[in-house]
Formats: C-alpha cells, structure tokens, sequence
C-alpha cells in the first residue's frame, strides 16, 4: 500500500505542478494515527503531506459541488464507493464532469480504529503500515502484525464494488470482491422478521439517541440540497430542537425515503453517526425493496439510467389494487 | 393577520337537516383570524352571494371561506362573488360540508362535529392563501388535422371554411383513407367514389387547407392554443412539382411484385406507383424497398422516361416545424388479422376473402374491372356466403371483445348488390343478432331479405372444407336447431375493426389517453365525445371506437366546431394553480423535470454571488403555460424548492394539524 | 307430442350443481351456435350444443340430462377452443354427464367392461374421453 | 388497567382518518358518495389535492404526527390519471413508504392508498369503511404521535 500511496503523492504532484488541475481533493494525516483528514492541496510542495493509507475512508465527492462550482478544475481520488457517489452527484446535476480529473483507487477496504480498540491492538501504536491483508501495527515495543479482514468497517465487509466504476485513470491493480452482495442484507431480513411492537421499540431506543448533529446529513453524498428541508423555516417541517422522538422519526425516514433509489449504499451514515444508530438500515430496506419490486437498479452505476422514483412503468406492482375494479385493464 | 369571515350554508335542510349550521358559525367565529362568521340559507343565491360582498366590504375581509357544498359545485360562483367585491378570486376557500359531510351522516352531533374539523380546515388553508392571477396564452390561429380519411377531410373542411388555416398529415401517398376503397355506401347505396372524390378536391384545392401526404407526425410539444408539431414527409422520390400526373412511370416500371394497399393485394402494383386513378396528390411515389434501383442501383426506368424529369432518387425525408392552436386525431381503423381464425379458410383458400377484399372485387375500377368472378379461377360463383362477427364480440381473446358496429350493415349491403346485380347468384349471411340502429338502417337490412330473398342465418359457422371447386361450409341455424352445409363458391367474412397498430403511440405522442383497444379516450362518454383528456386536442371518427359513415362525418363537424371555438379565441386563460421554482433554495437536480408530465420544466442557469464568490448555478423554471398543476414535481423536490400555487405544502400541512386539531 | 310451458330460472340446485362441477358460466354465451356448427358429433344429438347452454341457461337441466347429446359427446373441446365467449360448451355437458352418473347407480359403464368394448380403429382420444365419460 | 375500563376506553376509541383525494377522481368520488347518501363514519376528513401525486410522504407523516390513527390516498385508477402519469409516481412513492413504515413498525393497516374513479362512489364508502374497521381493530396510533398532541 505505501507503494501505491508513493504513486498517488506523484500523481497530485504532477497534475498540479502541469496546471492539469487547480486543486486535489485528497487525504493527510490528522492529529492521531488513525485519524485521516480529508484535505486540499493548491500548489504542487504541499502534496508531501498528501497521503494513503488504511484510514483513507473519507468520501472526497462530495466537497468537489463547491470548488466546480466555483469553475476550479479539479482532481480527485476516489475509490469504489467514492465513485458510485461521484456518480450520483453527476446524477444529481451538482457537479460537472468536464472539471473533475478522476483518478481511481482500487480499495483494499478500510481499517476501523474502534475494531482496534475493542480488540485491545489500540495501546501504544504510533503507525500501521499495511501489505495486502496484513496490517502491521507500529509501536514503542516494536512490530504487530494482524490479519486485516478482522478489523475492516462492517459495510468493507460487504463492499460490492472495491474499485471505482467511473475514473480517468487507475492508478494500482483492481481489487477482488470480497463477499456475495446478499449479505448485506442479512440485518435487514432479520428486523422484516420482527413483530410490529419489536420493529417500533427496535427503532424507538435508536431514534432517541439522536441529537440531530446532521453528520449523517452532511456525509451523505446523496443529501446535497442547497439548503435542505428541515433546515428551512419556511417548509413548515423545519426542527432542530429535539423536542419529542417523533420529531425524529419524521426526520428519519424522510432523510431515508429523500435518499430512496439514489443511496449509494456507501454507509457512511452509520459511520459518523455519533450516537452509532444504523442509519444504513433504512436505506438497504429501500434498496433491497427497489430491487424487489422495480428490478436490478444500482444507484451511482449509470448517471444515464433514470432512478426508480423518477421513472416508472405502465406494469408496475400495484399494492393497492386489492379490489382489482375499474380502470383500465 | 388576515381577516377572515367564514359563511356557513345551510342548503336548506340539505346541510341544517344533519348539521347544526349555527354551532358552525359560531365555532368557526372563534377560529384564529376569523373576524365574522354567519349562516345562511342559500349561501349560492344572490341574497347570500350579496351577504358575502356586503361583509368583505363592512369587515374588510382579506380571506372568505364559505362552508357549503362540494367546491366542485360553487367554487367558481364564490370566487366571482368575491372578485365583484374586490378581492382576489383564489382568496376564497370552499369547505365541503355538504358531500362530504351532511349527506353522509346520520347524526347531529357528530355532522357539527365532522362540519367544524372541516371548515377549520379551509380556515387553516385560507390564511395561507395567496392572491393569484391568471396568466393568458395566444391562440396560433392553424388547426392540424392528422389523418386524411373521411373524418379529417370533413374537419379540414369545415375548420378551413371558417377561415382557419388547416394542414392535414396523411400516412399514405393520397388523401382519402377506407372511405376511397368502398364501392357503395349503406344505406343509400350511393357511389363512394362519387361523394368522396369532390371532398377530396375541395379539400386539395381549398386556400386554407395544405396537404402534407405521405407525411407522418413525428413531434408534438406545447400546449392548447400553441402546440409546436413536427411533421416527418417521406421522400416520394418524385417532385410533386414538376410531375404532370401522366402515370407513364407508374405503367412502365418493370418491378410487379408489390401488392397494391389499395386492392387489398388483389393486384400488383409498380415499386413506383399511383395508388388508385382519383389520388390525391396525383403524384407517384416510390416504394423504396420495391424499387429496383435502390435495391441494386440499376433500372432507373422511370427517371430516363419521365417527360417532366420529375423522378428524384436524392430527394431526402424533409421535416417542417409548424405551430397550431388546436389538433384533431382522425386516424381512423384498421381490420384484424384472421390468422387465429384457420377454420374459415382465409389465407388458405383464394375463395375466402374480407369484406374489404369484397369492396375491390366488386368495383368498377376494381381489380376485375367490377366483373364479378372469384379470385381462385376467375369464374362467377353461384353461391356466396357472408359470415358476421368474425372476431368481433369476441371475449376469447382471438378477437375484439366489442362490437365492431358497422358489418351488420355493410354485408346486408353486399348480399343486397349481388342479389340486384346476378339474382341467379344465392346470397346466406351467418349472424349472431342483427345490429342496425340507425335512420333507414333497419329497413335496408329487411329489404335484402324481404325484397332481394338473402338468406339469413341465425348461427355461426363452425368450419370450411374446400371440395373439389366448392367451400363446404358447415354452420348451424339456431333458432331451427338444424345443422346446416353450404356448397359456397365465395366466402366472405366480416372481419372485426380494430384500432391503428400506432395509436398508442401516437397517444403518448400528444399526452392524450387510449382505452383497453387502443382506441383514443374521449373526454366524456357522453358529455364531452369529442374532446380529448388533453385541452386542444379533439377527436373525430373511428380511431375513438368503431363508427359508420354518417357518425364519422358528424363527429368530424363536431370536432371541427369545438377546433373552430378555440380557434376564434384571442386569449387563453391559464390556470394560475401552476407551480413556482423559489431558486435560492433550488438545487438544480432536476428530479422534477424527469416526471414532468407536460415538459413543463427545464433547466435554466443563473449567476449569483455566494459569500463574495461569483458562482454559476443550474436551477429548474417552470414555463407556467405548459404546467398543467398536478404537484407531482413538489414531491420529487426534497428540498421544497418547487411549490404548487393554491396547494403549497404549508397549505396542505396546515389543512392536516387543523383536521388533527 | 305435448308441449307444456316452462318457467326458466337460474335459482334451481341442479343447475347450481352442473356449474359447481364445471365452474364456467352459462351466462356468457350470446346463442352464436359456433359450438353446433363445430360439433364433429352433432349427427348424433338431439339438442344441439349451443341449444344445451340455452337449457342450462334457463335452468332446464333435466332437459340436458334426458337427452342423448350428453352421451354423444366426445369430449373434444372443439366448441370450446372456437367459443367466442370462453363459455366451454363441453364442460357444461361433461358436467351434466357427471351430475347424472354420480347419482347412486347411475353408471353408464363399468371400467372393466370397457376392454370388450373397445374398437381398434378407435382414436386414443376418443378411447380416453369415453373412460372419462363412461367409468365415474 | 381494569377490564371494564378498558372495554369502555375501547368503545370510546374514535379513530382520526385523514384522507388526501385526488380533484379528478376520488374527490369527485367522495362527493358521488354523498349525493348517493352512502354511509361512512365520520371519522375521515378528506384533503382535496390537484392529483394523488401532489401528496408529500412529509404530509402522511405529518398527519400521523398530528394524532391520525389512519391515513388514506385515494387517487385515479392508474391508467386514467388526469394529468395522465401522475398517479404512476404516486404508486411507486408510496409504495416505498408503506414498507419503509412497516419496517419502523407503523401497521401496514394504518396506511392505505386505493384507486377510486369519479364514478366510484360505493367504492369510497366501502374502501373508508374497510380502512375504519382496520384501524379499530389495532386501536389508535400512539406510534410516532407528538407527544404534546391531545385530542
């Protein structure tokens, strides 16, 4: 992986010492080991500091709506998830393909510091280093070497698309899918299971958790609005306060049906959520429902292909017809 | 805060019978910003409607709600009355305490009850009423009439006779359609040729009227009073301008295999050919895939001996852009196929033929030159059997489940000619019922059994064996309880009428709506027959259901008045209910112009200083003549940045917390 | 011959048997006589097909059970492939068939009989229609 | 919670029906219903909206916030929609919601959407008096109600 990072640092360096780009969306190094910044390079010297590594996790897409924006050329490095976003914010008319430099990176998937931490590998580690499958976790005492897979995120684990699906350039060896894409479904068929009571309490305990923090909201590469809804006074449905769980509710499974047929299933929700709810849950239900009733449809895949909730088809299931009368056919 | 007076009718006992009309006004007194509140017995007469302005005047009323009937009843008369005392019509909501309320309670109390919920909720809505005005649109004063049959020659006529400019789009090389094929017309039993043909030159010789034939429509975009339409002309490989009409080219080319349209492929025609001696355009055309010198790019026969040196090989589709204010659909019908129907015979049997087929064999400028023989051996048969029905009112899915309405009367028609002409000649028709409602139509059909002894069978045939020179045809007479066998020398069948395979399409073309057989929907069964769901498009016909001759042609002056009704109109009202694109808080996805049923939103960009920083930003904006109001475009905005005029989402919403109340 | 008056009816339970065992619905047919005209074995009956839907469709039953069309059918579906109402002429009859070999001892034949019966020159169709038809 | 409380709570249980109906067809609808003087309880309120289309998943939400024990869509059969696609979005829309609400738990009985054309108007009644007894058969809604809402 060093080797690879060596490749990227060249590659920011060159566009940006060529004029290629005004700006590189990247990554460095934040106040701890584990922690990555996402950051942005503007001449060519300060790309040192740029870097790649296991912590890379950052979704960098969506900070390119303002720089385009703006009329910056821009490049950018995406890996898998980070392309199906770029994608989808393409769909979404946010950004514009011409001003963007793409340069794809195959992704190993991503370390979780809280894995480390709950497996006690966290003390003393000042570095890691990584090799394939093996991370080598650097500290005072010397060399660990552990077997990554046990410490990847949960949604790495179940990625479908390691490697970028649109790019300009690749710049390492495409990454092989780990597990079938009907894993990541396993939660959700178990919650369908569940009795309406327990799907509510279920819900309930984790909705309440929420202290509308908005990270979920502003992570999300699907959730670009101007200036979204329940932040606008004038909607009539604008809450901050956390008034009563049923404000949550409401923000919720609108956040969830706002993101329905265009989730990129990056799970990066879940990820920031400080109060660790299951965001991604709402959103595999809808994904897993589409793909049920309306077909294969893969947001972020094809910017060309119209979403499910923009489209529709004369044969479409009918869930309500239970009376089968009238109308036509 | 707004002044509010609410009115409470009492439609005589219609509404005080179940709701306590006074307990509503005096509840709704206490709703926020009402500042007067009355009941009254007839709220729509003029003493109420004059209440009402009285009121806005002396409380200076900035909001009125009436509570009485459906809106869908008195809406506009409440909007009128409140605009004759100054304030702007849409400032005026309905509660509907009458329908939805009083009609369908039993109880007193609970009808109060229900009567006040509903009338806090127009309160609820009023207040966040806003004036709107609506828009006007011009009208382009030229109607497009798409197809060149019967019903769009007689609405082309009639449209252009008034003084409107009028083009007509036809599939084929000539104007004229199924009418042109027919040989006699039921039950007058006049020339067809002889009553069409002098329609057909008005129309290609009237100053208002131009002819696209040949001509497809390929694009419709716009609105009632402004449609932008593309009209496709195939090339015909001829220039119209320079050909004399003198048919050499059609006589000499060497190509024959082509089965003439016109003769339902009873004859050949040349790859370049005329369809039939009265087309319109005189023009030839050229059959491309038949043509040997596009096949293989030799011959070219036609172009060395045209006189004119009107044959062009280059000439190219040519597409005109055209704006109109009203389109009338006169696609007209088709037959169905037979091939589910192999006990008849047809296809198999040169001696089983359609009706239409029947038409051409008995014209005088027919394929056998009106001579009446049979296609097998040129011989005259001795018998000839009708059968009706064949695929219509059919539910087993071979045929139309409908009845096809107009082979009662034609094949009475046809065994009648022969019957005039040969009386050597036996003439049988199997039917299920006779079906001849129409002014002389049932006399006709005894004449031919009565006067010219057709032998009328009551029951279907089961199957058709050909035997040595004759069909055998085994059928059934139902009422006698007999099995019957015909040694028939003709068969002839009723096929069932069926829309144009490209009706659908053409539908979806101009966003108006076909029912389960494709045939287009009109916009009331029985109020509206000639009106399309689409305001501007109208209909005339048989591509609105199966229609004779008479019916057709008054359809098409119906169409053509309701066309000429809009077209004598300066202005257009818009509907002011039309949705509003607030651009700070618009995103520029553009998930509201994917659903957009009319088009009516596209992208616009615009420049703006965000923070110091210059920015150019894409934003959607409604072109407010095409949106037709539905909202479907506020639900896909997620951020509410698109909003519907007299149904904005903090109407709605509030219309829910005060029924929630 | 005397002919007496009929009062025709839907509400009999013999009708509401023969449509139980045969679940297609008499009301559809329009009396075309599509069925008769196909029937390859109407020589042989004296009501024709279609005049048995009528029957039925009047609640005359025992009409259709009295006569010797129900057993001169062969079971071959033409009426019902050609129907255009999707009426199924046969299964109406094989289920007046059925409503009168079902009564106790109203067997036409016995199974075991049949082989003596059975002609060589008969088509496996027409064999198999006549087990059905004869041996319930 | 003794038991004659409870049945007597039971019998007092008048449920909120809010039902958003479409101009063209179901409103119209609704109205066939009165003028045919067909019963329904009084229960439902209805919301006119240009077109099934027009309704908000925010609006449902909204409602069941508000204290509504039901919420019903009624708009035209598909195929006949007035403004020729609109109930097509409505179908897929909600058809997504009524899962995602079962999947928080909201029955699926509480949200109803059903065609009913202008020509309808036993169908409304019938279609509000099926989704009354469903919803008195589950009792009111206290999932995602506004705790400060009274009624």
């Amino acid at each position: 992986m060093e080797k690879i990072a060596a490749a990227v640092r060249e590659r920011a360096k060159r566009a940006l010492a060529t004029g290629e780009v005004d700006r590189v969306f990247a990554w460095k190094r934040g106040e701890f080991w584990y922690d990555v910044t996402p950051a942005v390079f503007e001449t060519a010297d300060e790309t040192d500091e740029l870097l790649w590594d296991s912590f890379c996790v950052a979704n960098l897409s969506k900070y390119l709506t303002g720089a385009v924006r703006q009329g910056f050329k821009v490049g950018v490095f995406v890996k898998g998830c980070d392309a199906l976003a770029f994608n989808q914010l393409l769909q979404d008319n946010r950004i514009s393909r011409e001003n963007v430099r793409l340069f794809g990176l195959p992704c190993p998937g991503m370390v979780d510091p809280e894995k480390l931490k709950k497996a006690k590998r966290y003390r003393g580690v000042r570095a890691v280093a990584r090799a394939g499958d093996v991370l080598a976790l650097q500290g005072k005492h010397g060399e660990q070497q552990v077997e990554a897979p046990a410490y990847l995120y949960d949604k790495c684990l179940v990625c479908r698309h390691p490697n970028p699906v649109v790019y300009d350039e690749l710049l390492a060896e495409p990454q092989p899918v780990r597990t079938p894409d009907s894993d990541r479904f396993a939660l959700v068929n178990e919650l369908e299971a569940m009795s309406a009571e327990e799907k509510f309490l279920f819900w309930q305990e984790q909705f309440d958790k929420c202290i509308r923090c908005n990270a979920c909201r502003n992570i999300c590469p699907a959730c670009s609005c101007e200036k979204c809804i329940f932040d606008n006074g004038e909607s009539g449905v604008a809450a901050k306060a956390n008034a009563d769980s049923c404000e949550e509710q409401f923000f919720h499974l609108i956040r969830a049906y706002h993101v329905a047929g265009r989730c990129v299933d990056c799970g990066e929700c879940s990820r920031v959520c400080p109060a660790g709810i299951p965001l991604h849950l709402l959103n595999r239900k809808i994904i897993k429902d589409i793909q049920a009733i309306y077909g294969d449809y893969e947001a972020g895949l094809d910017p060309n292909v119209p979403a499910p909730l923009a489209t529709y088809r004369l044969d479409d299931a009918d869930p309500f017809d239970g009376h089968q009368k009238g109308g036509k056919k | 805060m707004q002044r509010i007076g609410v009115f409470v009718c009492w439609c005589g006992s219609n509404i005080a019978g179940t709701v306590d009309v006074a307990q509503v006004a005096q509840s709704a007194a206490a709703m926020p910003g009402v500042v007067y509140a009355k009941d009254y017995q007839y709220m729509c007469s003029e003493v109420g409607q004059n209440m009402i302005k009285q009121a806005i005047a002396e409380h200076g009323l900035t909001r009125v709600v009436v509570a009485s009937c459906s809106p869908r009843m008195h809406e506009s008369t409440f909007r009128k009355t409140a605009a004759a005392a100054g304030l702007n019509p849409y400032l005026v909501e309905v509660a509907n305490i009458r329908e939805h309320c009083a009609w369908i309670h039993k109880d007193k109390a609970e009808g109060t009850k229900k009567a006040i919920a509903l009338t806090r909720a127009a309160v609820a809505k009023a207040t966040l009423n806003a004036p709107l005005v609506a828009g006007e649109s011009g009208v382009e004063k030229r109607a497009l009439v798409i197809g060149g049959g019967i019903a769009g020659l007689q609405t082309a006529l009639d449209i252009a006779d008034a003084g409107y400019a009028v083009d007509i789009v036809e599939k084929s090389p000539s104007i004229g359609g199924k009418m042109a094929q027919i040989d006699k017309t039921f039950p007058t039993l006049d020339c067809s040729a002889c009553i069409l043909t002098p329609k057909m030159v008005d129309a290609a010789t009237h100053e208002n009227i131009t002819l696209y034939t040949y001509s497809e429509v390929e694009s419709v975009s716009g609105f009632v009073g402004n449609f932008e339409v593309a009209i496709r002309q195939k090339a015909r490989s001829v220039d119209a301008k320079k050909c004399s009409g003198c048919g050499l080219c059609a006589e000499k080319c060497p190509s024959r295999k082509a089965k003439s349209e016109f003769d339902e492929g009873l004859r050949t025609r040349g790859a370049i050919y005329i369809p039939f001696p009265q087309a319109i355009p005189n023009v030839p055309v050229i059959d491309r895939d038949e043509c040997t010198y596009f096949k293989t790019g030799k011959c070219g026969l036609c172009s060395k001996i045209c006189p004119a040196s009107a044959v062009s090989f280059e000439q190219a589709d040519e597409v005109i852009t055209q704006r109109y204010g009203a389109i009338v659909v006169a696609t007209g019908f088709d037959m169905i196929e037979l091939d589910k129907f192999g006990e008849y015979q047809y296809g198999q049997h040169p001696d089983v033929i359609t009706s239409l087929e029947f038409e051409r064999l008995t014209n005088a400028a027919g394929p056998t030159g009106g001579k009446f023989v049979r296609p097998s051996d040129h011989k005259k048969p001795k018998k000839v059997v009708f059968v009706q029905c064949v695929g219509s009112r059919d539910t087993s899915g071979r045929g139309k489940p409908y009845c096809s309405k107009i082979c009662c009367m034609y094949t009475a028609k046809h065994a009648m000619l022969i019957r005039d002409k040969y009386p050597d000649v036996e003439a049988s028709v199997f039917y299920i019922d006779v079906r001849t409602p129409g002014k002389n139509f049932d006399e006709f059909q005894r004449r031919a059994v009565e006067e010219y002894g057709v032998q009328y069978i009551k029951g279907m045939v089961g199957k058709i064996f050909p035997e040595q020179d004759k069909l055998m045809v085994h059928g059934v007479d139902a009422l006698s309880g007999e099995t019957v066998v015909i040694d028939a020398d003709l068969v002839v069948l009723a096929s069932a009428t069926k829309a144009k395979d490209d009706a659908e399409a053409l539908g979806r073309m101009l966003s108006i709506s076909t029912d389960t057989h494709d045939f287009f929907t009109e916009a009331h069964p029985k109020l509206r027959p000639v009106e399309s769901h689409t305001a501007g498009i109208f209909l005339a016909g048989a591509c609105q259901g199966p229609k004779d001759i008479p019916e057709t042609v008054s359809q098409a002056g119906a169409a053509a008045a309701k066309a000429i009704g809009l077209l004598s109109k300066k202005k257009l009202v818009t509907n002011p209910c039309v949705t509003t694109v607030n651009e700070a808080l618009c995103s520029g996805c553009l998930a509201c112009e994917k659903i957009c049923p009319y088009g009516a939103i596209a992208a616009k960009t615009i420049e703006l200083t965000n923070n110091g920083v210059k920015e150019t930003r894409v934003v959607a904006a409604v072109n407010e003549a095409l949106c037709q109001g539905c909202g479907g475009c506020t639900v896909a905005c997620r951020a509410g940045a698109i909003d519907l005029k007299g149904f904005t989402n903090r109407q709605i919403m509030a219309e829910v917390d005060a029924i929630c109340f | 011959m005397i002919r007496t008056k009929v009062t025709p009816t839907t509400q009999t339970e013999a009708l509401a048997e023969v449509l139980d065992i045969c679940g297609t619905n008499a009301a559809n047919c329009m009396q075309c006589g599509k069925c008769s005209a196909t029937c390859p074995a109407s020589s042989r009956m004296d009501v024709l097909p279609h005049q048995v839907v009528r029957l039925l469709q009047a609640g005359q039953v025992e009409k259709v059970a009295a006569s010797q069309t129900i057993w001169s059918c062969a079971s071959c579906f033409a009426c019902s492939a050609r129907c255009p109402r999707k009426v199924d002429p046969a299964r109406l009859i094989e289920a007046v068939r059925l409503s009168v070999v079902r009564k106790a001892g109203g067997n036409y034949l016995k199974a075991d009989a049949v082989p003596a019966l059975a002609d060589e020159a008969m088509p496996q169709q027409a064999l198999v229609s006549a087990l059905r038809k004869y041996s319930k | 919670m003794l038991l004659e409380e409870k049945t007597s709570q039971e019998q007092a249980f008048e449920p909120l029906i809010v039902a958003f109906c479409c101009n063209w067809c179901s409103y119209a609808g609704a109205d066939l219903a009165g003028t045919s003087r067909l019963q329904y309880p009084a229960n439902v309120k209805i919301i006119k909206v240009p077109c099934s289309c027009r309704v908000n998943p925010n609006f449902v939400l909204r409602a069941f916030q508000k204290g509504a024990d039901g919420v019903v869509i009624a708009g035209c059969h598909p195929g006949d929609c007035h403004y020729s696609t609109g109930n097509y979005f409505t179908r897929r829309r909600f058809t997504l919601l009524m899962n995602m609400l079962d999947f928080i738990g909201i029955e699926k009985e509480r949200f109803t959407v059903d065609w009913i054309s202008a020509a309808e108007g036993s169908k409304f009644a019938a279609v509000m008096n099926g989704v009354l007894e469903k919803v008195h058969k589950l009792g009111p809604n206290r999932k995602m109600r506004d705790k400060r809402w009274k009624r």
